[in-house]
């Protein structure tokens, strides 16, 4: 039995891949002997070796350049940025050359890395350890941007991004690595990178989010089934590209969406997903999309970071609102 | 044919023992000693009470200066009020002497902005991720120059960060433009987990300022008359036209990476315990002690003398008010732009209940 | 009389500026002797000497954070990046400090710095010159982004991004540079930041947009003109914040909506404004609100980017569509 | 105390005037020599060829190599068929040599991506933002020595382009690990219209190896023969697990920037005239002349022979047919997201109308 958490989950599907893959390294600062900070390479560089699972010197750029210049070799390198607020250095790598490699030599040579990095808020961290830019990500052609929000869904979208031929950003709710433990078995099972999962079906409105804010949207989901709403819940999940046609399915039927995410609201991955409705299902709508998100402000330091993120009440709030309106 | 030649120099005035390798420069008497021997305690005992605060959940996640103190102890009294600090993380002593009191130094890592807003109008606040406040203390510098002002800017950075691009092209830009800075590297063995010897291939930090056509030296970060020396040359030599310096300062980190940190994981007792053999404290106190300034009753009194104050700053910590949940917008912009008026008033309406 | 391109309008902002502010630096690479690749910075170096307007060093981080550590001092740096797309080494300093400085001091230490970058394909360059990724910016809290596309609007705007005590980013159209010109008096007078301009009134629908495609959106509008159709047209010129007022002040009136970008259609800042209408207008919306966009692809080499950059023929087809959509 | 000493060599074997300045090295013998001069004309034609094309709105903007052709000459001569190239965008010489014909070249500046899709599995494209290359290079090195290959790699990048923290970071971990890279800077004296001295304080740019803890060096990098006998020596080195080499190439860039640039505005006409005397062909010709097996006639029979075969590449590059605009999203991902579907459908309906 395998009853993990997500953070666990993650360090499994390492080690299954490094299992039976040796083209798979795994690398970024403090990976190694200590395991990462948050302990998602614990055990492995000891399992594996050295020169398999290593520490990096400290320098974000670097460690993207390696990325690629080992998957152009066929590699499958993960790398980790420590947190996502320190992956900027590395953008100029991920958008100008790892994004590009396979377009720009017209498939001759290939980028099948994964970038991993804890982001988001909700655990004390200090400044700059809270981010949540998925958006910077998820708007560059040639990649892909996968966020779980389950231990299963970490195992199986994390294979199935190594084994990716393209590269993928492989984004870890930090706030939830811990939170629930999932029987999660250690087969070696992929799961889709381009499907949204529709995680409760309902009739009344459609809850969008991804990442850790599905626990607060499946919180608010109790919430108002409490009160006789009926709210369908989809993990997004893969946020580039995005399962379109999921979340048609779902508005198609129930008419009314709130959309959660934690990111500043401007330009987040929400507004994407709301512009697409309303190209879409404009007439299908019943109420205006709303979108519960992180304010156009710097995630504060933590003695603010709860009145930022997305708390259940707002979402109630919003769904019930969307619910009402008529 | 060889057609250049480049040296590094180390620096020490102060043995572990306590006894002098060459005699005290002349700006360092025993009362500027003493004062800098009591800042390095009150900021031991700082450390001790912010990793205490953090175990019963009254801080966030805190780095600790411990063996590091005599780093920024010397940057602090040798920078004058008007030159400026970019520091890292690491850097309490430095930022106390000019005019960050300790309990905005826990408000910052208590997780309120408000930390960084201290009685200092032009020295940064600190700088978490590595190395971007070398860049941007180049340009602080290049400020002064273009002002033609004589002040200089101090900046910080772990042995680790130096092997960020950005340490690399700070040091550049202030070599071609010749800019009043010195660059410090606080040499602590470790990057968290990460050893020096696996950071970089060079014999020494301190050479890195070849690639940038200017000097850079050792000194011995354990020795704060050294520290204070080369510190104050070096921000002379700026102020005067001459341009950057490199110092590494060789010392060891004796705490954890940060409270979040268990260096038990990477690195041997042993190591540990050598390195307490010539970590700065003791070392100045058995110099004072030959010199029969200092005994075991001036030490106690200084102690508890240091207890106080710190009780006193932890006191002011702990009893500081909440901000308001629109700071969170408020200072985003001179003014929060109108086309955003509405999320403020969200913000109002549901950020007290999150309170925690 | 100055009767001037979009360009010169660029260099008469920062003449004006520079004439009567001592605070204003300019520099990055290049823009000394050789006046910029564009020649924006032409004579300039010459007029107000080499150290107001001075090459650097070849790097975009120190660049950044130049400018941060000079704003920081009250100086207004003027920092020009080459090309948009060699702006992304400096995208950890300008999202992590420049964006923050004044958030993270509560007011302390502000960072009055302006970023110009010219942006955009439609010129014959090479790789890496055609970029259109504002929406990086636009996303980021504590940033401004400012697009001017008229002469005059270059120079208001400009002068308005260096006075800002905030960081802007200030997005030059290259393809547009040398298009028209415009009688654009040297006075000294800034535009407001946070305004969008409409162009053109209209009754049928609204063309949104901004930048180069400024220029094909009017002469679509032309084209729809010929044929009874009333097109309204908005240059949105500040992409964050949003004049979401001017947008829905048109929705209102319109009821139909084609949103114009060069960028990327995912998570463009297309979506953003999409996404606001159908929060704030829904009900006034007659038909779905159409994006015509890039594709999600990288911008191809020059052989094909006028296959990519949306078309007049494009632009009208959307606008057809939504007006006879019912 | 001097606590470490590095210093920096320069090497050369043919002098500016032709003679020898010491023996030639054993595996460059006259063949060979004649091979690269070959080579070099043939570079020259091309460039002269390439400019055209851009001036008569055939090209695109297009970065000659004119004075640089010995650096790319010498790299593509010195490796093997395994190692693998990293190039910057001044480097036709070597991407010829290891597979990629000139109208794949003119394919590149001509705006068609497929122009980077040429007969070689593993070299990198053309990388046009500045020294990334530098840190991708390091990566391929880290594949071949996880694999235990013998191979190298060999990255280049202009003496401009060494000011990026790239740069320095592919530097840092290629020490750090002992990797199988050789940088070679084309140090041609500009950055576009930024001198070197403006570009970095350093005496040399062979230095800034120091800051990372393996050799660096200068080459006259007008001197095929010198530059062939570096080169190949780091190689060698590198292939034996002797790690990274930085070579500084010194020549002089005697054509604009690009086809977009005018150098007369900012460099003079007697700086460019010196530069004439020592380029690298007319130093290679007077060697061969003085050793009797060059003349005039040959020399005729070789530029005709080279007009001849770039005609030829012109000719394929002119007649390469247009690629379908679905070329624009094919190549994005392995296989193009079934969620973006329609917008393949709108660039079939629409692309092809726009075509200029
Ligand atoms: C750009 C960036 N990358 C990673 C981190 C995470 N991090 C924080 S401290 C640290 C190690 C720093 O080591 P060093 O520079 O030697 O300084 P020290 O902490 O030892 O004083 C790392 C990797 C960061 N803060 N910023
Ligand atoms: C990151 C980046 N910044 C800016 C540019 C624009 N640019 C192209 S070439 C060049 C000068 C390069 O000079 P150098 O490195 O000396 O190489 P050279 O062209 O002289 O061979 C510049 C600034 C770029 N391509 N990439
Ligand atoms: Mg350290
Ligand atoms: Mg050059």
């Amino acid at each position: 039995m395998t009853n993990i958490t997500l953070l666990e989950a993650v360090t499994q599907a390492l080690a299954y891949e490094l299992a039976h893959d040796e083209n798979v390294l795994v690398f970024g600062e403090d990976v190694g002997l200590n395991g990462g900070v948050f302990r998602a390479t614990d055990g492995l560089q000891k399992r594996f070796g050295a020169n398999r699972v290593m520490d990096t010197p400290l320098a974000e750029s670097m460690i993207a350049g390696l990325a690629i210049g080992m998957a152009a070799q066929g590699l499958k390198p993960v790398a980790e940025f420590q947190f996502m607020g320190f992956s900027y250095p590395a953008l100029d790598n991920i958008l100008n050359h790892a994004a590009r490699l396979r377009n720009r030599t017209r498939g001759r040579l290939q980028c099948p890395a994964v970038f991993r990095m804890p982001f988001g808020g909700g655990i004390h961290a200090p400044e700059h350890h809270s981010e949540s830019t998925e958006a910077l990500y998820a708007h560059i052609p040639g990649l892909q941007v996968v966020i779980p929000s389950s231990p299963a869904r970490a195992y199986g979208l994390l294979l199935a991004a190594i084994r990716s031929p393209d590269p993928v950003i492989f984004l870890e709710p930090k706030r939830i690595y811990r939170l629930v433990k999932q029987d999660v078995p250690d087969n070696g099972v992929a799961l889709p990178l381009e499907k949204a999962f529709v995680l409760r079906e309902g009739s009344d409105l459609t809850l969008i989010s991804w990442g850790a804010s599905m626990h607060e949207t499946q919180q608010a989901a109790e919430v108002l089934a409490e009160e006789g709403i009926s709210a369908e819940i989809i993990d997004i999940a893969s946020i580039k590209p995005l399962d379109t046609e999921t979340i048609l399915c779902s508005l198609n039927k129930t008419g009314r969406c709130v959309i959660v995410h934690e990111a500043a609201k401007s330009g987040g991955v929400g507004a994407e997903i709301a512009a697409q409705i309303g190209e879409k299902a404009l007439f299908s709508l019943l109420a205006p999309i709303q979108r519960v998100t992180g304010y156009d402000s710097t995630m504060p330091y933590f003695k603010l970071e709860h009145s930022y993120i997305p708390s259940v009440a707002r979402i109630v709030h919003a769904a019930k609102s969307t619910v009402g309106f008529s | 044919m060889t057609i250049a030649t480049f040296t590094i120099d180390y620096h020490q005035y102060l043995k572990p023992d306590g006894t002098l390798s060459q005699p005290l420069p002349k700006d360092l008497d025993h009362n500027a000693l003493l004062k800098l021997y009591r800042l390095m305690h009150l900021l031991r005992v700082f450390d001790g009470r912010a990793i205490n605060l953090q175990r019963v959940g009254k801080l966030g996640t805190y780095p600790g200066n411990i063996g590091q103190e005599a780093i920024g102890a010397a940057i602090g009294h040798a920078m004058q009020a008007d030159d400026v600090l970019v520091p890292y993380y690491r850097d309490c002593a430095a930022q106390y002497q000019r005019g960050a009191p300790f309990h905005k130094i826990l408000q910052y890592w208590g997780g309120d902005e408000r930390g960084s807003d201290f009685n200092n109008a032009e020295d940064f606040p600190i700088c978490v991720p590595i190395a971007a406040q070398s860049v941007i203390a180049s340009g602080v510098a290049a400020a002064i120059k273009y002002r033609q002002q004589k002040r200089a800017v101090v900046t910080t950075i772990g042995e680790g960060g130096t092997s960020e691009g950005d340490f690399y092209e700070a040091m550049n830009v202030a070599g071609a433009w010749n800019l009043p800075v010195v660059f410090v590297v606080n040499n602590n063995q470790w990057a968290i987990s990460v050893p020096r010897s696996a950071q970089t291939q060079t014999q020494t930090i301190a050479q890195k300022a070849i690639a940038t056509g200017f000097s850079g030296e050792q000194v011995d970060g354990n020795d704060i008359i050294a520290l204070h020396e080369r510190i104050r040359m070096a921000l002379d030599k700026a102020r005067n036209g001459g341009g950057p310096t490199l110092i590494e300062a060789i010392t060891y980190r004796l705490c954890d990476h940060t409270t979040a940190d268990d260096a038990n994981r990477y690195r041997s007792k042993e190591e540990l315990d050598m390195a307490w053999q010539v970590e700065p404290l003791v070392r100045l106190r058995a110099y004072f002690t030959a010199q029969t300034v200092w005994d075991d009753s001036k030490e106690e009194a200084l102690l508890l003398e240091c207890r106080k104050e710190i009780d006193k700053e932890v006191d002011i910590y702990l009893n500081i008010k909440p901000a308001p949940v629109t700071d969170i917008v408020d200072y985003m912009y001179a003014k929060w732009p109108e086309s955003l008026k509405d999320q403020r008033e969200t913000l109002l309406q549901f950020g007290d209940s999150h309170h925690d």
